[in-house]
């Protein structure tokens, strides 16, 4: 099954092997059967936690109760998903550059007007849109993946152009990509000295201090998928300039 | 506060090492980068040392839990751990200090390797934390994002040489534990509607013979086998474990797969005991005995060293999987009690402490010899005593022979086959031995025949390969001390097994 | 924690730790290594002391840690465990020594003294076991530790030889893990119990028992190398000499004994494995691989290769031993484990200190090699008697146990493994010691070390001489309070409990009476060795015989039959060394003549001076093999000829006779059944007979006769065939009980020898074979008195008297006889002294003959007073000298002959003169008649009858007229019978060819065939694997799924 | 038949499809895309699994779902960067052979 990684695409879509044909029709077949059975055979009266998170929602600081489940309840797993992203990050960096600057503007002699005009008018809209986000998280659907996923949008869009360059490798772009692990560790941890128990909110605070997690993370996960997206690019581009010296010898 | 707890150091032990990755990341290449780095690693030993002397002290016959953010268990996400998870934390303690001693040389300068250092401890620290995180772990869904930080990290690690076959294998690698993490997201998608928690314990408390418990079942057992890599599905492994660089494969084999195997026994037995059936025992039985016999057999004709030792990290897989048709199967419930858990406990650190020092060794002999070429090694121990020597004990210890833990192991289960009256098991184990001896002594006389033409003739030596440095005294070193552990558990096995054993008898989640 | 707990454990660790300390040490600190290892063997050494002298004072020494949940680590100090911890401890010493002159200069000398140390460790932490799961974890760490030894010198053999001893002991690991897992979960703890375990327990299944007994039998046997399982020894010779001796002697194979003694007595308890049947099969392999090993050996030129395979006989003696399942055959078995232990190593230590100091590896380079390193070869020499049992050596001690133990348990087919192993190993071994002493260097050394002030460095020859004088004083003071034989003895005591028999009967006790007689001999013997002294002592040696001389004629005088054999043997050897000194005086191989000379006469002195059985093999034994020399002495064609028949049938004698004496003695303990008598009495009258020239065993004596110098012949013929009469007087149950079937042939036989011998010798044209014929002739007549007195006990008090006389007599005029043979050349007619000459060669003869006036009348006419009672035997008698007539006639005739053809102008030598006048001298009876009684009222006129005279006439008359015919005949081969046997001997040589050559076809066959499906099997499974890694995984995870799937749904 | 009935079928399905993907595809980059199905099939089940009873919300899948999003997110991009990385490797030794 992953013996064969094809990376060309002249192959064809399938694998012709019949038997692994046959028998994963069959056996996703049988799978499907069998699930459909546990929904149906289902009585539904099972409301899972629903009643006990609306219990404890007065004592989580928000209102939402998704927000409340992921940034309170089962915030040890929140904390731990930024660290799989960070993980991530890491195994995609390029090799450090540390003289370069953390962000950078590029005079490029040759505009793209579409794209400046697009860059223009849209990215303040999504950055004030996902500052609502962000802050609507408390008490209504949003937060701050969908705030960092928004503004990571606006950063693709940004650096469509050529214009801006981030080097994430440098020491700003790593403390930002680290900080809201750090924020999130040091108030879990700090709240051990003073609740007695890790990640448990103080009830007065517990709105603010899942507010300023939540700011953090935006950064964060922005910077994040923003250098995940760049990693792509890069990677095209240094095969490309590579391509270049390559035809200039 | 007024005592101090072993479950009150939980967190500590998963932040810590997450800390460490923080600050890995941020100081990045720098001249302390690998004191800093040993340091970390000896507080989470002696961390890790603390919780569990407080955790033998306790003598509790409950495991201990801890609460996090004071909303227990449905609601909230709780850390807990028994004899078996202390087990697990107490060896990944042991050998996050060993091999992170171990890496602070590899990744020295010493071997141009610096470049690869910045990556490789921020990514090892988060594995680590990982595996941490997952042995302590009382959620189901918690579990599965545990799974995926060593999934992650692990692959990313395995990709850290850059060249294509690891890249290639790093991929293979992560694919298929996606794939695995997907099976096993479902399964408790399964779970969390027909139990309405998350928590194992309470699932155990209401799991019952039903439908939906034994798909769920089904689904975390085909997951996991696939991230095990029991034998049909052990394909990924050898070249992860070959390719990555030598610490990692070393943590790769020694506690990476057992992590999922840990998730596996802790679901086949305590969770949903009451959804397995012998005929599945059996079958997973099959399915290790076979994989000892081919994983043995491929070792056997491997022509690279650590491809040696990652086909025989799936022979020894196979022999952990014997515990399931092993076990206790009473009243349609198998139970992680008896010899049989013993045996695979002992299995776990044995083959965990063994392989981690032969990888290492094997690490400094391709360092010595250039070349991972098993037929490059002849006469290296003339020049490479001693990391031939911890090869052999490792090996020993595989292969079962006393005095070593992997004769303890062996015996375990032997002593359960013939007590559960299945004797056929016993002719699998004696026999994956017998292979073990074939491929492991297939080295041994490599190393010890001497080349005339290479080692008498004084121009030979200019003719060595060029790319051969000498390997660091402290790489040598703690190869060495884990080979001699490996020696001292199979002196006195009871060590292991008190603290196993509170699990094995009280079977608390 | 005391000291009763500790001191295993610091047995047990003082060699590892010295191991490990020696792997740190660097390569070129050589002294520092050094001082570990001989300091380490000696701390070991003396806390081994300790524990030894605490066991022997009854305290009980354990080492007890937890391993496992119910399963303890147990070092437990009890007999049997230092039995086998005092022979590493020592031996460890000793090759450690040999070891470090060994490697003076060669590479990784620290690799290889650390797992040596390890080696022994192991071999002592297993000694120690106190239980089954502890001995399995050393035996175990044994194989893995002894892996680098066999590898050490890198080549492509010894990698081979490494892998595999590693395939065999692995497979046999893994066996015996089995084994003791399955006894595990069956039986418990498996702490080593005296009298076994499994016994008392309830509840067992025989059948489980059984097949667990094979596995650990079959694991234990790889490493014993019991047949089947013995390949990896001989091929592991690849590995350095010490090496190959600590894994012969004490490491490895004795491992594997010592495990399957374990097995059989402290886990299932030897009766117990005897009600089962398992101690049968082990006995059958063990006794199969006993002869397997022999006639492996046989065929080897490689010395090392040869030596491997004698081991794989031998350590099969100790499971023998064990299985027969018999007290004595235990502690046979157990004796064994140290003796074949010490000679063993011996023999390796020889054999690498052939390999060092002369390139030497083959044994058809080793000729002469006793020249270049005497020492060395001596002590090659004691060990290899001791493997091949020659009494009083060690080796000797194991094998009379162990028989005695077969009779015990009535295995008599045992006795036959003994008498076939003995035989093959004497086979193999004899001829190297004859190439070493006796032939000539006939090649150079293929790479020979400058020579050196010794024969070789100092530390390779001292631990052989050691270990060969141990070889020697266990096997002489075996019956002493700390010799391993009373230790074995203890431990079986234990193991057998209620009962053990009382074994005090059959103690190899070496008390001769009287001893102080060989103590001048011994004392000249020790004086030849050194150079300076050894013209002077030559000179001393007729002095040698004049104690025992002495003794005879004063001391000796409750026993007449010891008084008269002693008087006998001292007068003739007194004379015969006046005689040599002469004869010898020009000889160039004098000394070596003087050196066996002396021996012959210590092993027949001692002989005749013995009263037990012990000391009567053991002295046979000495004058046995020591004679060969002196008939080897010419070298020339024929003195080899007949020194190979002579030593040929000095085997057979002995075996036989060790047959015989082992059923005397059980029977004389033990038994009172009166079958096993008659048997007894045949092997004995065998074995004596081949001595004492019983017809159809007497083919080497017309051989050896000729070709010796004539004081050997003379000694021979006179002496040392009359000791086989003394063993019969003394062995047989005559005068006690009447065995018809046995005496009826042995008259016929006698009496047909007389007769036939007579005829045949007259025929002959050599003076001495005519006079060896003679002695065969008169020979005859007492092996027919011996069967009169079997028939009828109540005429042996007369009739023992009277063949003793005889025997005196012949012993006499025999030798006298042939002492004149040496006088030919001064027979020439025309010198003065001629007529005395002649009556010196006329006095004999015709005493011979038995004219009246002579002391042959006399014997014979006592002779013919004992047997009235049957008057044929008396008219034969009287017959038989018509027969002796022709033989000194012929004699007399082919003297004169000589003395024409070989006339010269030397004066006659009164040297040569004297003693033969002494001695013709004393065929005169007045001599020696009036010490005996027993001629009470016959005087010597009474011999004036005409029956002495027609006879002798009748036999002048036939010579004369039968002096044209016999002219014309041709002359016969000597040896007669001998041709028929060695015509049978060639066909069965020949017909065992073609069966070798079959055997070696259909192994080839399979071999073949095994690699056709080594290959098909490879070819396959390469296919598979392609088949399996390439394009499966995908539908492989399916199929796995649905079998979950079926297996949980259903 | 409930609409959360019949996402949860859906989801099903779209978990067999991407699995199905997974076995058959031989493209690396289809591996990857279907496994992203798999995980959203897997996601919709748990959305459907919310409203399963249909008075109550149940907010904890929702939770689940976004979780796995981002690690979904993640091991993708892990996976499209090794994809790629492969790709230039062997580009450009497919060049260095020209």
């Amino acid at each position: 099954m992953f013996n064969k990684l094809d990376i060309e695409y002249d192959g064809p879509a399938v694998d012709k092997s019949a038997l692994s044909l046959i028998a994963s029709v069959l056996v996703v077949g049988l799978l499907l059967a069998v699930t459909i059975k546990i929904v149906l055979s289902d009585k539904g009266h099972n409301t899972g936690l629903a009643p006990l998170i609306t219990q404890n929602i007065e004592l989580s600081g928000v209102t939402n109760p998704i927000t409340a489940v992921l940034l309170n309840f089962r915030a040890y797993d929140t904390l731990l998903e930024i660290a799989v992203l960070l993980v991530v990050v890491l195994a995609i960096l390029p090799t450090r550059d540390h003289h370069a600057p953390f962000f950078k503007r590029i005079e490029v002699s040759k505009q793209n007007l579409v794209l400046l005009a697009l860059q223009r008018w849209i990215t303040p809209a999504v950055v004030i849109f996902a500052g609502y986000l962000l802050w609507a998280g408390a008490h209504q659907p949003g937060g701050a993946f969908q705030a960092g996923a928004l503004l990571a949008g606006a950063s693709v869009l940004m650096f469509q152009s050529d214009t801006y360059q981030v080097n994430y490798t440098s020491f700003m772009a790593r403390v930002l990509l680290v900080l809201s692990l750090v924020v999130f560790i040091t108030i879990g941890t700090a709240l051990i000295w003073f609740e007695g128990s890790l990640l448990t909110y103080p009830l007065a605070f517990s709105g603010l201090l899942i507010l300023l997690i939540e700011t953090c993370a935006t950064v964060s996960i922005t910077l994040a998928l923003a250098s995940l997206y760049s990693s792509f690019i890069a990677s095209e581009n240094i095969s490309v300039t590579d391509h270049k010296h390559r035809t200039i010898k | 506060m007024n005592y101090l707890s072993s479950s009150l150091l939980l967190p500590a032990i998963v932040f810590l090492p997450l800390l460490a990755a923080i600050i890995a990341f941020i100081i990045g290449r720098n001249r302390l980068q690998g004191l800093i780095n040993i340091s970390f690693s000896l507080t989470q030993f002696l961390l890790v040392v603390l919780t569990t002397l407080l955790f033998l002290d306790e003598q509790t016959d409950q495991s201990e839990r801890y609460v996090i953010g004071g909303w227990g268990a449905p609601l909230g996400i709780d850390l807990i751990v028994d004899g078996f998870s202390i087990l697990m934390l107490a060896l990944t303690g042991l050998l996050t200090l060993l091999i992170t001693l171990y890496s602070a040389s590899y990744f020295s300068d010493k071997y141009n390797a610096s470049e690869k250092s910045l990556r490789f401890w921020p990514l090892w620290w988060f594995l680590i934390s990982g595996l941490n995180a997952l042995f302590m772990s009382a959620d189901a869904f918690n579990i599965y994002v545990c799974l995926e930080i060593i999934g992650l990290s692990a692959a990313a690690l395995v990709a850290l040489q850059g060249n294509r076959a690891a890249l290639q294998a790093a991929l293979r690698y992560l694919l298929v534990g996606l794939l695995g993490s997907l099976f096993y997201l479902f399964a408790i998608a399964i779970l969390y509607r027909s139990h309405g928690t998350l928590d194992l314990m309470q699932i155990a408390e209401t799991a019952s013979h039903s439908f939906p418990d034994k798909v769920a079942m089904i689904l975390i057992t085909i997951g996991l086998l696939l991230k095990i890599a029991l034998f049909p599905l052990h394909f990924w492994l050898p070249p992860a474990h070959a390719n990555a660089p030598t610490p990692v494969s070393a943590i790769l084999s020694a506690l990476v797969v057992k992590a999922s195997l840990y998730i596996l026994i802790k679901f086949w037995f305590d969770v949903l005991g009451e959804a397995t059936t012998f005929g599945a025992s059996q079958v997973l039985g099959a399915l290790g005995g076979t994989g000892i016999i081919y994983g043995s057999w491929c070792a056997f004709r491997a022509t690279q060293l650590k491809l040696l030792i990652a086909y025989s990290t799936v022979a020894q897989l196979g022999y952990i999987f014997l515990l399931f048709p092993l076990s206790e199967y009473s009243m349609g419930v198998s139970s992680f009690t008896g010899s049989a858990s013993q045996a695979a406990v002992y299995f776990i650190v044995a083959h965990a402490c063994a392989k981690a020092a032969m990888f290492l060794a094997a690490g400094n002999l391709i360092l010595a010899q250039g070349n991972g070429e098993i037929a490059k090694l002849k006469g290296i121990a003339v020049r490479e005593p001693l990391n031939v020597l911890v090869f052999a004990i490792a090996g020993i210890s595989l292969i079962g022979l006393p005095p070593s833990a992997g004769f303890i192991a062996k015996w375990l289960l032997l002593t359960t086959a013939f007590e559960s009256g299945q004797w056929w098991w016993v002719i699998v184990v004696i026999t994956g031995g017998l292979l073990g001896a074939m491929y492991l002594f297939k080295v041994l006389s490599l190393a010890f025949s001497t080349d005339p033409a290479v080692v008498e003739s004084p121009t030979a030596k200019s003719t060595a390969p060029v790319s051969s440095v000498p390997v660091s005294s402290v790489m040598t070193t703690v190869a060495l001390i884990l080979a001699l552990i490996t020696l001292a558990l199979g002196l006195n096995a009871e060590f292991i097994l008190n603290i196993s054993n509170t699990v094995t008898e009280v079977n608390g989640i | 924690m005391n000291m009763s707990t500790l001191l295993p454990a610091f047995i047990v660790l003082c060699p590892l730790l010295v191991g490990l300390a020696v792997m740190a040490t660097p390569e070129h600190r050589s002294l520092q290594r050094r001082s570990l290892n001989i300091g380490g063997a000696l701390m070991t050494l003396s806390l081994i002391a300790m524990l030894l002298s605490g066991v022997v004072n009854g305290l009980d020494f354990e080492t007890r840690l937890p391993l496992l949940p119910n399963i303890d680590f147990v070092l437990h100090g009890d007999a049997l465990s230092l039995l086998f911890v005092s022979l590493s401890g020592l031996l460890w010493l000793f090759t450690t020594i040999y070891a470090i002159g060994y490697f003076k200069n060669s590479a990784n000398r620290s690799r290889f003294f650390a797992f040596f140390s390890l080696c022994v460790g192991a071999t002592i932490g297993l000694a120690l076991a106190g239980n089954l799961v502890t001995f399995l974890i050393f035996y175990e760490l044994l194989t893995l530790v002894t892996y680098p030894l066999i590898a050490h010198k890198g080549n492509a053999a010894s990698i081979k030889a490494a892998r595999t001893y590693l395939v065999y002991t692995m497979i046999g690991g893994a066996l015996l893990l089995t084994g003791v897992v399955w006894l595990k979960v069956l039986a418990g703890p498996l702490d080593f119990t005296s009298a076994g375990l499994l016994a008392e327990l309830p509840g067992l299944n025989n059948s489980h028992l059984q097949i667990i007994f094979v596995l650990l039998i079959a694991g234990l046997g790889v490493k014993a190398a019991l047949f089947p399982l013995h390949a990896w020894l001989p091929i592991s010779m690849a590995a350095p000499a010490p090496v190959s001796a600590l894994l012969h002697a004490v490491a490895v194979v004795k491992a594997g004994a010592f495990g399957i003694v374990r097995v059989v007595y402290d886990i299932y308890g030897v009766e117990f494995a005897s009600d089962l049947g398992l101690t049968v099969l082990l006995a059958v392999i063990a006794g199969f691989t006993i002869i397997y090993g022999s006639v492996k050996a046989l065929s080897q030129d490689d010395l090392k290769r040869r030596l491997a395979y004698s081991t794989v006989s031998q350590v099969s003696y100790i499971a023998l031993g064990t299985a027969i399942a018999g007290p004595i055959a235990t502690i046979g078995g157990l004796v064994h484990l140290v003796h074949q232990g010490l000679m063993k190593i011996t023999l390796f230590f020889c054999a690498g200190n052939l390999a060092e100091t002369l390139g030497v590896h083959k044994i058809s380079q080793m000729n002469g090699a006793g020249k270049r390193m005497p020492l060395t070869m001596a002590a090659f020499t004691i060990a290899a008697f001791g493997m091949i049992g020659v009494p009083p050596i060690a080796g000797f001690v194991s094998k009379w146990y162990l028989g005695v133990g077969a009779l015990e348990a009535q295995a008599y087919w045992v006795l036959g493994v003994l008498a076939i192993s003995s035989l093959l190993n004497a086979s193999y071994f004899l001829p190297i010691i004859h190439a070493i002493w006796f032939k000539e260097q006939d090649q150079p050394w293929p790479k020979e070390v400058p020579k050196l002030r010794l024969e070789t460095h100092w530390m390779l020859l001292l631990p052989p001489l050691i270990t060969a004088f141990f070889v020697l004083a266990v096997g002489l003071f075996a019956s002493s309070a700390y010799s391993p034989l009373t230790w074995s003895a203890l431990i079986a005591s234990r193991e057998y409990q209620a009962i053990f028999p009382n074994i005090s009967g059959i103690a190899l006790k070496y008390s001769t009476g009287h001893l102080w007689v060989l103590i001048l001999p011994t004392l000249l013997l020790f004086a030849m060795a050194f150079k300076t002294l050894r013209a002077k002592v030559i000179r001393l040696i007729p002095l040698a015989p004049l104690p025992a001389l002495l003794a005879a004629l004063l001391v000796v005088n409750e026993d007449k039959v010891e008084q008269s054999f002693l008087l006998l043997t001292s007068a003739i050897w007194f004379i015969a060394a006046l005689y040599a000194q002469t004869y010898m005086a020009n000889d160039d191989k004098r000394n070596r003549f003087y050196l066996f000379f002396i021996l012959t006469m210590i092993g027949n002195l001692g002989v005749v001076l013995s009263q037990e059985i012990s000391s009567f093999i053991a002295f046979f034994a000495l004058m046995s093999f020591s004679a060969y020399p002196l008939i080897l002495h010419s070298e020339s064609d024929e003195a080899k000829s007949a020194a190979t028949t002579y030593i040929r049938w000095v085997i057979f004698s002995e075996i036989v006779l060790f047959l015989g004496l082992v059923g005397r003695t059980y029977y004389a303990e033990f038994g009172t059944n009166e079958l096993p008598v008659v048997w007894v009495s045949t092997l004995l009258i065998i074995g004596f007979g081949v001595k004492a020239g019983l017809a159809t065993l007497h083919v080497w004596l017309p051989k050896a006769h000729p070709v010796a110098p004539i004081p050997a012949s003379a000694l021979l013929s006179a002496v040392m065939v009359k000791v086989g009469l003394l063993g019969w007087i003394r062995f047989l149950p005559l005068g006690d009980a009447s065995i018809n079937v046995l005496a009826q042939p042995m008259m016929v036989l006698g009496f047909t020898a007389t007769f036939l011998a007579a005829i045949y010798g007259a025929l002959q044209d050599n003076a001495k074979t005519v006079l060896a014929y003679s002695t065969v002739s008169q020979l005859g007549i007492i092996v027919a008195s011996i069967g009169f007195a079997l028939a009828t006990p109540d005429s042996w008090a007369l009739l023992l008297p009277a063949i003793v006389l005889f025997a005196m007599h012949h012993g006499f005029a025999k030798a006298s006889l042939f002492f004149c043979v040496g006088l030919s050349s001064a027979l020439k007619p025309g010198h003065k002294l001629t007529p005395f000459l002649w009556l010196l060669v006329l006095v004999p003869a015709l005493s011979l003959i038995g004219l009246p006036l002579s002391s042959g009348a006399l014997a014979k006419a006592a002779l013919k007073d004992a047997t009235s009672s049957w008057p044929l035997f008396s008219t034969l008698l009287v017959m038989s000298a018509i027969g002796t007539t022709l033989l000194m006639g012929r004699f007399i005739e082919l003297m004169k002959e000589q003395a024409i053809l070989k006339a010269s102008s030397a004066k006659p030598n009164w040297r040569l003169i004297l003693p033969t006048a002494l001695s013709a001298l004393m065929c005169l009876s007045y001599f020696y008649t009036p010490p005996f009684e027993f001629k009470q009222f016959q005087t010597i006129v009474s011999t004036l009858s005409w029956s002495a005279v027609w006879p002798a006439f009748t036999g002048l008359l036939i010579i004369f007229a039968t002096k044209k015919l016999r002219a014309k005949l041709p002359v016969p081969p000597a040896g007669d019978l001998l041709i028929v046997y060695q015509a049978l001997a060639r066909l069965s040589a020949k017909t065992w060819q073609k069966i070798a050559n079959l055997n070696a076809s259909i192994a080839q066959y399979i071999d073949m065939t095994l690699g056709h499906l080594h290959l098909w099997s490879l070819s396959v499974s390469r296919r598979l694997s392609k088949q399996l890694t390439l394009d499966t995984p995908g539908t492989v995870m399916i199929v796995m799924l649905a079998a979950l799937l079926y297996t949980f749904l259903t | 038949m409930t609409s959360a009935l019949l996402y949860s079928m859906a989801g099903l399905a779209l978990f067999a499809i991407g699995f199905f993907g997974v076995v058959v595809a031989s493209h690396v980059m289809r591996k990857i895309l279907a496994l992203n199905v798999m995980g959203v099939g897997i996601f919709m089940f748990l959305i459907a699994l919310a409203k399963r009873n249909p008075l109550v919300v149940d907010p904890l899948p929702h939770a689940l779902v976004l979780t796995g999003i981002v690690i979904a997110v993640a091991g993708t991009a892990l996976a499209l960067n090794l994809m790629v990385r492969i790709h230039h490797m062997d580009q450009s030794s497919q060049e260095q052979s020209k």
